[in-house]
């Protein structure tokens, strides 16, 4: 390793995606602070009304929680054999949405695609809070919701320990650790930054925050160094990590022998879903704050149709998925699997198969067109589209799977949405809504320190 | 029996295990509420251990014997008694929930006198006082008075007859069921007025034209008994079942004949007569002339039977010596059931079955139940005034009468009526004063359910505290006294006494009375061999067909519900909950259709639909039957109660309303085949609780058959779909077996080749499977673990079931809910698929066709609970061991440990894990299960499952923990069927089969691996304990 | 609403085993005493100074799950005679002649879902003090042991790990809890 | 509106008395150059403040490569190593049975080893970034300017009396915008 392995050239070459196409030449390292740390401030009406509907919802959500507590599970719609449903369809839809994230900050940094720079932090934000949405509903849907701790190894006068071979004891792993290491990796990157808000601050409590987010960085050079090595090996363990968190959960289902579960390319197939609602989240928050804070000349367009370009091969990839699994269960000698498709698409819930298919695979093709990719209103609703659908794919590989499994017996009792589950998914969006409405009114939404990276360094003499 | 038990409420609650969800965190609880002791130390009670009482059945006239199992005083639970003539240690379903009538909580908790017509609790004292003023005025006046009891038989039938005719009155025994036809058919052909024995064990043979043996009719439990023990023997034990619609008992038939309704008659003489004809019949050759008319063409043209099916059948039933007809049954009460049952006794005396399966030695007791014209008669006297006070005890008539008949309305011109009746219901509604009695269970008394037994009933505890009733003969003699009439002992006791005199002398030879007594008790009763009583023909009436009134529609076929019997099992939440073993439906009437005649209607499953007759119209949901002949529908009796307690009341329809007026010809019994009715859709969404919705099984070889033909060697054995039977390379592993195996080994996630075990490595008790040989370890590489609590278990607990020999009484299901406090739920979330039975019966119906008479009938009866998995796929899965497989190779659920993730369900292919949705074990929740004092049946020795965990089967290890504990304690070495779970324990038919794999002389280790053996579900490889024995696969005729 | 929940499940993790062994720390001190009873009666001098056997009393140890509480007609067996002149006999007296029982305060509680088997351990010969402590020299009988899962576990373990262990079912979880 | 007292010490603390000479630049180049002036001065050792890293100037200061990756490394090791214990020990300490797997079954106890190894990972990773880069830091070392995180660049000499002279005119020298001397 050594230098040339951390390599920050200022964007000179026009190759070099990072400059050239994506900033002004109007744009300074002195604008561009302001610009951004103008976000940070004083709400206005609009973001008042918002932060109040969303706090709303949120209470909504939580009466219907503490009724499920109270009651039992049962006010859900859960029957057997759909012991399963829209809870842990949430689980994984959230944790999907937090995949994005770390795919932009990490991933993409060790590709050093510089597109991320004017995006990532928010993608790092929707992740962190996307998990910390995740996290509830593994216990919002216990049936026994005040023994989540049971779950968690620690030492007892019992002498009892989890059992680590059930892949949901894998889940508490996985997601732990993607929520810690996901915060630490979104903290540091903030530190820079929160110097120079420190450095801008007005009130003496701001002042105080962002010395605290900033750990009294005073942008050294020794604190440089150190500070770009540790953010690589982030870097280098996350791409792992979200790698693996999402084949995790995927085990949940594909370790299990259900038919309709039990398949083995359910890790991979996860991850690519995850990447394309996450991606479809993130393009869908961007184009509000780059319209709302007219930011439309950091984040340019360029920036969006990249992104739309990620949604657009995760599409393909979750497409031929959906493909596979059929040819295989078509193919295969499973006469279990192959009944089990079929229903799927042509039984009781053969409208959510659908609606699954068409808004994952057939609408994101509107994205081969540059028009269609340049145009934030239609880009807009197909990312909501796909977000549905993929909520949806969720829904289908749980609950149709579970509604037909091997006993003839148990067939013909449908799973029925409740209205306390409506209310707990509205509310997780609400839970998760109301932190990142807070963080793009508190902490630098865009990365100011990578941004100025950026731009031509000042130089006297011109090479 | 019990002293004084003074345990306060909590500590019931306690003891039953209630409130768990309070305590289930684990942590200790500081003392709280009081611990009450005896005052004085009963001799023959210990806390903790439970106490068993032998009493009688009185759910149904066929008086099972009872063992009762007490604790700290309560009764928990009633089984069977083995010493006891009429069934021989089962029980079925209806005589197991006779704990929730015991504590039901709407029984009549005091004397009640209803004034302006509201009741109002009064005293013992003052009731008595208010009764014996108008008892003694209308004795004294002369006037009309009149009891009506159920078929108690025994001394209370005796008293109350004497009482009667002590007041100058009458004496009713009234029972809907009363068998009238056949006593008055048997009284025209054999000169004796009895309900004869049939003797299915040695039939070789049976024709069943719509008896239903295995339900209602006749003694169920022993019928069941005999039936399965044909059934088993592969050369014979064909069944054929002639009825217009297939009742359960007509499920089990090898053959359905699908009759026209009313044909039944012209198929017995037809079938005489080609026996007579062809000279095949082993009986009476004289009877040519009474079926001369019925040539095999008219047969077919009355009754829609092919012709030469009729001879088929006709030279089997012949061939197969003995053979045995029965009739009866009230889907076949028709104005011709006198001449139908007599058609039937021709045929069996030409057969020559009479005196060898139709017997009348050990007949059953209904010889003093009132035949329906005495009912009739009493209706009069009652409309006409003459009836100044009625006293009715156990009887319902005014429900259980047909509406026709004007009981009712005759009941309310009594001018003082007195209901003895310890339940409210819809008679006593009707009363003036209720002086409760006490259960069966809590009362002294005897009964005589068939000739040669006399059964007894023993207060098996203290009676229920929150009821203050008396033993319904004192309150008679109490009655009596009181106004001036007769002369009886100080007590009912006193008179039970009396009675049992001569049978002192008769058993209890060299006995002192008390040693004679105590034994009887502690048996239950005596008995002795009756002996055969020879009958000869004495002719028959005249056959004719009978009319069925109303129009053109289809008509209509009322049947007993297999649950509720007459009605009277309909306020007990477990007969609620439990599954209709033919449509698999809860809670509810429904109208049965054939699909076709319901798409015609453009009715679907569960849609309301209105039945009209003259005489008046239900609304039920209809449930679309493949079971039933296109121009007949058909409706469960039992439902729709409106004074019958909280279960009871508004669940369905009362269908006895249909019916027009119409009785027997020759014996004036009720008639309940006998109305057309016009159908329509009715408005309102389809609302019908079912537990089974999907009755074909996919090819998923759930329930398997066999062909007699392969198991007498006759046949080659059927090419194998799977390999669900075979033991890969096990002991009589055949080559084409083995190929298979390879085959099956190589399909993605199968079975991995098993490896030798080393010298003196032995397979674990928890790793031994009926599926695989004891000899090998589980899989390659694969170590069974001989670790800790697995170090030396002796036990590998399993189970056998033969589908042969279940009939899908679910009997079994009743049991298991009994012994393992499985709560009742009620329709709405069984409609929500969230019933919690441990055990359910599965119903699939291969082959089921009305057009087809004289095709193959195949419906299959799967019971199915945990299977116990050596590889279980529950059990990795969760995340905190709440379940695991224990050293003797059960698959354990820790309740207490559970978090409810339901992962395990979600991965149990058997779909047998039932999961706690609400809270049933607390009281203040709208959702608590066991209202007081339901809660007093609770098992102590099962914690009662809280909200939000998951349950299931444990081969009830409550039991296999004692059973070990009393061997220990004895210091010997547990036998085989020592130790049985409740399913097995009450199962009529001895179906399942239960003991240790580990010995492989036990039972079920030889019924594991029999030749019949497979395993549901197989090719998943969980090597369940549960090994299923096929069904035997009979050729038809 | 998730932070709630974490909050309370540190808190249980905490006070959980901090409660437990406060509990059996000071009751082994015979620190705490126990409840009140509504008769004094004095395990120090039956089974202490008397020497009655436990079983004497509460016979159904041996013979049943669980050990009852002795009928007051045991009591009176004795008492009849026996110091009849004593304050809290006659109390016994009085509970007799009035025909009620006496209300004692149970001191040895288990939640409903451990079923706990006297008769096994008894006949295992196991001592009635290895869990119930030294009640012949209790005046008044407090709650010995801390009753927790890990107190039964300890003694468990220890007998499996033993070569004659008996038992082969003494650490299945189905055995207390079924 | 001020702070309470405590924190307004807190925030802007008593400065501490800085001896040396601080240099304010714009431009990459002239502080690169001034940087490598000072060090052949023999000056030192400078701090540099800067809104964003410079090669120019790493290369400058010649810099080795940070031992974050160590510390990293490490955490990874312990972490697999403790999921691993932590799976093997608790199926030992009570063992049971579950589907007929073997007690030790490592594909499962790989998940947990492999999270476990990212998790420790990752916060040793933190906690070398901190330690290293001596974060956080209340007080500066050297006389901080908030100008440093926007666009200016600061070297600092320490240093007294002649020294700082001799720093001040290579600073001066390299068109530094501004020197300040804290003499």
């Amino acid at each position: 390793m050594g230098e040339n392995e951390i390599t920050y050239e200022p964007a000179m070459t026009p190759d070099d995606v990072g400059a050239t196409e994506h900033v002004p030449p109007a744009m300074t390292q002195k604008s561009l602070n302001d610009d951004i740390l103008r976000m940070i401030g004083k709400p206005g009406k609009v973001w008042w009304a918002v932060f109040l509907l969303d706090l709303t919802i949120l209470a909504i959500g939580l009466i219907a929680e503490r009724n499920q507590i109270v009651q039992g599970i049962g006010v859900a719609g859960h029957t057997r054999p759909v012991m399963w449903a829209s809870y842990v369809t949430n689980f994984v839809f959230w944790v999907g949405i937090a995949h994005c994230g770390t795919l932009v900050s990490a991933i993409l940094f060790l590709f050093r695609s510089h597109f991320r720079r004017a995006v990532y932090r928010i993608a790092e934000a929707m992740t962190v809070f996307g998990v910390m949405t995740a996290g509830l509903f593994p216990i919002v849907h216990l049936g026994r919701p005040w023994f989540p701790y049971w779950l968690f190894p620690y030492p007892t006068q019992r002498g009892l320990w989890p059992n680590f071979r059930s892949p949901l004891e894998w889940d508490v792993f996985a997601v732990t650790t993607y929520l810690t290491v996901s915060s630490i990796f979104f903290l540091v990157g903030i530190i820079p930054d929160a110097a120079a808000a420190r450095d801008r601050a007005k009130h003496w409590f701001m002042k105080l925050l962002y010395t605290g987010f900033s750990f009294g960085w005073t942008g050294g050079n020794n604190q440089w160094k150190h500070f770009y090595s540790a953010y690589l090996y982030f870097a280098a363990l996350a791409t792992p990590l979200v790698l693996s968190v999402h084949s995790v959960v995927s085990w949940d289902f594909a370790v299990a022998q259900v038919p309709g579960w039990h398949s083995t390319i359910f890790a991979p197939y996860f991850v690519a879903g995850a990447i394309f609602s996450g991606v479809a989240l993130v393009i869908n928050l961007l184009i509000i704050i780059r319209k709302g804070f007219k930011l439309e000349h950091i984040v340019t367009l360029d920036h969006m149709e990249k992104l739309s370009k990620l949604v657009l091969l995760t599409s393909t990839i979750v497409g031929y998925s959906y493909l596979v699994e059929f040819f295989s269960a078509w193919y295969g000698p499973n006469a279990y699997e192959r009944n089990m498709f079929w229903w799927r698409f042509t039984g009781h819930f053969w409208w959510a198969a659908w609606i699954m298919f068409s808004c994952n695979v057939i609408f994101p093709l509107a994205l081969w067109f540059k028009p269609v990719r340049r145009n934030m209103p239609v880009l807009f609703v197909l990312m909501l589209l796909v977000n549905v659908g993929m909520w949806f794919e969720r829904f289908v590989i749980i609950v149709s799977s579970l509604a037909h499994p091997f006993e003839p017996n148990s067939w013909g009792v449908n799973y029925r949405m409740s209205w306390t589950e409506a209310a707990i998914l509205a509310g997780s969006f609400a839970w998760f809504g109301m932190f990142f409405l807070i963080f793009v009114r508190v902490l630098p939404a865009f990365s100011i320190a990578e941004l100025k990276e950026t731009l031509a360094a000042p130089m006297r003499r011109k090479r | 029996m019990s002293e004084d038990v003074v345990f306060n409420r909590r500590d019931f609650l306690k003891l039953a295990g209630i409130g768990a969800a309070a305590t289930l965190s684990g942590c200790a609880q500081p003392p709280t509420d009081r611990l009450i002791p005896y005052l004085i130390a009963p001799d023959n009670i210990l806390p903790g251990v439970a106490t068993w009482y032998a009493s009688t059945c009185r759910e149904c006239p066929a008086g099972c014997g009872l063992l009762v199992k007490t604790r700290e005083g309560r009764v928990i639970k009633v089984e069977g008694n083995p010493a006891h003539p009429v069934n021989q240690g089962a029980l079925c379903g209806r005589g197991q929930a006779t704990l929730q009538g015991l504590y039901n909580p709407d029984r009549i908790a005091s004397p009640m006198a209803r004034e302006d017509g509201a009741w109002k609790k009064i005293t013992w004292e003052d009731a008595l006082k208010r009764a014996a003023e108008k008892l003694g005025q209308a004795v004294r006046d002369h006037r009309g008075v009149a009891i009506i009891t159920e078929n108690a038989t025994g001394s209370f039938e005796k008293l109350a007859g004497e009482w009667a005719g002590a007041a100058g009155g009458t004496h009713l025994v009234y029972e809907p069921f009363s068998y009238e036809s056949l006593r008055e058919a048997n009284r025209r052909c054999f000169g004796l007025s009895a309900v004869p024995h049939f003797d299915f064990e040695r039939a070789k043979m049976v024709v069943s034209f719509g008896a239903d043996f295995l339900e209602t009719f006749g003694s169920p439990v022993a019928q069941a008994r005999g039936f399965a023990a044909m059934r088993a023997r592969p050369e014979s034990g064909f069944f054929v079942a002639v009825e217009p619609r297939l009742s359960l008992t007509g499920a089990n038939a090898d053959q359905w004949v699908a009759v026209r309704p009313g044909g039944e008659i012209a198929l017995a003489l037809g079938m005489a007569r080609v026996i007579l004809t062809e000279g095949l019949g082993a009986g009476d050759k004289s009877l040519g002339e009474a079926v001369a008319a019925y040539t095999p063409e008219a047969v077919e043209q009355q009754s829609d039977v092919p012709a030469e099916l009729v001879q088929r059948l006709a030279r089997r039933f012949a061939a197969s010596r003995p053979s045995l007809a029965v009739a009866g049954g009230i889907a076949s009460q028709s104005e011709q059931s006198v001449a139908l049952i007599a058609a039937v006794n021709l045929l069996n005396q030409v057969a020559g079955n009479v005196g060898e399966t139709v017997r009348f030695d050990r007949t059953l007791n209904f010889d003093a139940v009132a035949p329906f014209g005495e009912v009739q008669r009493l209706i009069q006297s009652m409309d006409a005034g003459q009836i100044d006070v009625l006293v009715v005890h156990g009887a319902n008539p005014v429900y259980a009468a047909p509406a026709w008949s004007g009981f009712a309305a005759a009941m309310d011109k009594v001018q003082y009526r007195i209901s003895l009746s310890g339940m409210m219901d819809e008679t006593s509604d009707r009363c003036d004063l209720l002086l409760p009695s006490l259960h069966a269970l809590e009362s002294l008394g005897d009964a005589e359910p068939a000739r040669g037994v006399w059964s007894l009933l023993q207060p098996t505890m203290k009676p229920v505290p929150m009821f203050d009733a008396h033993p319904a003969g004192d309150t008679l003699i109490a009655l009596a006294k009181a106004s001036g009439f007769g002369a009886f002992p100080a007590a009912w006791s006193e008179y039970l006494v009396a009675r049992w005199q001569p049978l002192h002398k008769r058993f209890g030879a060299g006995k002192s009375w008390g040693a004679f007594w105590d034994e009887s008790l502690a048996r239950g009763g005596v008995w002795e061999e009756p002996d055969a009583t020879q009958v000869k023909w004495s002719g028959s009436p005249a056959f004719a067909a009978p009319a069925l009134k109303g129009g053109s529609g289809p008509a209509l076929v009322l049947y007993a519900s297999p649950n509720h019997y007459d009605g009277r099992g309909a306020n007990k939440p477990w007969l609620q909950e439990l599954p209709d073993p033919t449509t698999k439906a809860v809670w509810n009437s429904w109208v049965e259709i054939h699909p076709e005649t319901a798409a015609g209607l453009g009715l679907a499953m569960g849609d309301p639909v209105k039945v009209e007759t003259s005489a008046g119209s239900v609304t039920a949901p209809a449930y679309l039957y493949a079971g039933i002949r296109k121009d007949c529908v058909a409706i469960p009796l039992g439902q729709g109660h409106t004074a019958y307690g909280r279960y009871a009341n508004g669940r369905g329809v009362n269908a006895l309303d249909l019916l027009p007026a119409s009785q027997d010809a020759a014996s004036g019994a009720v008639a309940y085949l006998t109305a057309r009715v016009r159908i329509s859709k009715a408005a309102g969404p389809a609302d019908l609780a079912m537990t089974q919705r999907e009755k074909q099984q996919a090819d998923r070889q759930i329930a398997q058959i066999i062909p007699v033909a392969v198991l007498l060697g006759t046949a080659p054995a059927p090419a194998r779909r799977d390999t669900s039977e075979s033991v890969p390379g096990g002991p009589g592993s055949s080559a084409h077996e083995v190929e298979e195996v390879e085959a099956f080994n190589s399909r993605p996630g199968k079975y991995t080749e098993p490896r030798e075990m080393k010298p003196g490595e032995k397979t674990p008790a928890h790793a031994v499977t009926a599926y695989e040989p004891i000899h090998r370890a589980r899989a390659a590489r694969q170590i069974p673990i001989s670790e800790g609590a697995y170090k030396n278990a002796q036990h590998r607990w399993a189970m056998a079931i033969d589908l042969n020999s279940c009939n899908g009484c679910q009997a079994c299901v009743v049991a298991c809910s009994a012994e393992n406090n499985v709560p009742t739920v009620g329709p709405d979330l069984i409609q929500r698929g969230r019933e919690m039975m441990w055990i359910r019966i599965e119903r699939y119906e291969e082959k089921l066709d009305a057009a087809a008479s004289s095709s193959r009938n195949d419906v299959r009866f799967v019971p199915m609970m945990c299977q116990q998995c050596g590889d279980a796929p529950c059990e990795p899965v969760c995340p905190v061991y709440a379940t695991y497989h224990n050293p003797e190779g059960l698959n354990a659920q820790v309740y207490n440990r559970c978090v409810g993730t339901r992962y395990c369900s979600n991965n149990c292919p058997y779909k047998v894990r039932s999961f706690n949705f609400f809270d049933y074990s607390a009281p203040e929740k709208p959702t608590f299960a066991f209202p007081e004092p339901l809660n007093w049946q609770l098992n102590p020795d099962v914690t009662v499952r809280s909200k939000g965990v998951m349950e299931k089967c444990t081969f009830c290890v409550q039991r296999i923990l004692e059973g070990k504990g009393n061997a220990r304690d004895e210091n010997r070495p547990l036998k085989d069927g020592e130790i049985q779970p409740a399913c097995a324990q009450g199962c009529p038919t001895q179906a399942i089969v239960f003991g240790d794999l580990m010995d492989p002389e036990s039972r079920v280790s030889k019924h594991s691996h029999g030749e019949r053996r497979y395993w549901a579900l197989n090719d998943l490889n969980t090597k369940p304990g549960i090994t299923y024995l096929k069904k035997m696969e009979r050729e038809t005729a | 609403m998730k932070r709630a929940l974490a909050l309370a499940t540190v808190v249980m993790l905490i006070a959980t085993p901090a409660v437990a062994s406060a509990q059996s720390f000071w009751a082994q001190l015979g620190a705490v005493k126990g409840p009140v009873q509504p008769i004094k009666f004095p395990h120090d001098i039956h089974a202490g100074k008397l020497g009655m056997d436990c079983l004497y009393c509460h016979y159904g140890a041996e013979k049943s799950p669980l050990a009852n509480i002795p009928a007051v007609s045991i009591c009176m067996g004795c008492h009849k005679i026996a110091v009849a002149d004593r304050p809290e006999v006659q109390k016994l007296a009085q509970y007799w002649d009035s025909g009620k029982s006496i209300p004692w305060v149970p001191v040895y509680m288990l939640p409903s879902h451990v079923k706990f088997n006297h008769k096994r351990h008894v006949r295992a010969g196991i001592t009635c003090q290895e869990c119930h402590g030294p009640v012949e020299k209790m005046a008044v009988v407090y709650q010995y042991p801390s009753l927790k899962m890990g107190w039964c576990i300890t003694c468990h373990r220890e007998r499996q790990n033993r070569a004659d262990s008996q038992n082969p079912t003494i650490m299945d979880c189905l055995t207390c809890h079924h | 509106m001020k702070p309470p007292a405590a924190l307004a010490r807190l925030l802007n603390p008593p400065p501490p008395k800085y001896h040396g000479v601080l240099g304010v630049f714009y431009y990459v180049d002239d502080a690169a150059d001034a940087v490598r002036a000072l060090r052949s001065a023999g000056l030192g050792p400078l701090s540099i403040f800067s809104p964003i890293p410079h090669h120019d100037l790493e290369h400058a200061m010649e810099q080795g490569t940070s031992l974050v990756r160590w510390v990293t490394f490490s955490g990874g090791l312990l972490g697999i190593t403790l999921g691993f214990t932590l799976c093997i020990y608790s199926v030992l300490s009570w063992p049971l049975v579950v589907g007929g797997k073997e007690l030790i079954s490592l594909p499962p106890f790989v998940v947990i080893g492999y999270e476990s190894m990212i998790l420790l990972g990752a916060l040793f990773n933190l906690l070398g970034m901190l330690a290293l880069g001596r974060l956080p830091q209340v007080q500066s070392k050297a006389p901080y300017d908030p100008r440093f995180s926007e666009d200016k660049i600061g070297i600092w000499v320490p240093g007294h009396g002649e020294t700082l002279k001799q720093a001040e005119q290579l600073l001066r020298g390299h068109q530094a915008e501004e020197v300040h001397v804290h003499a």
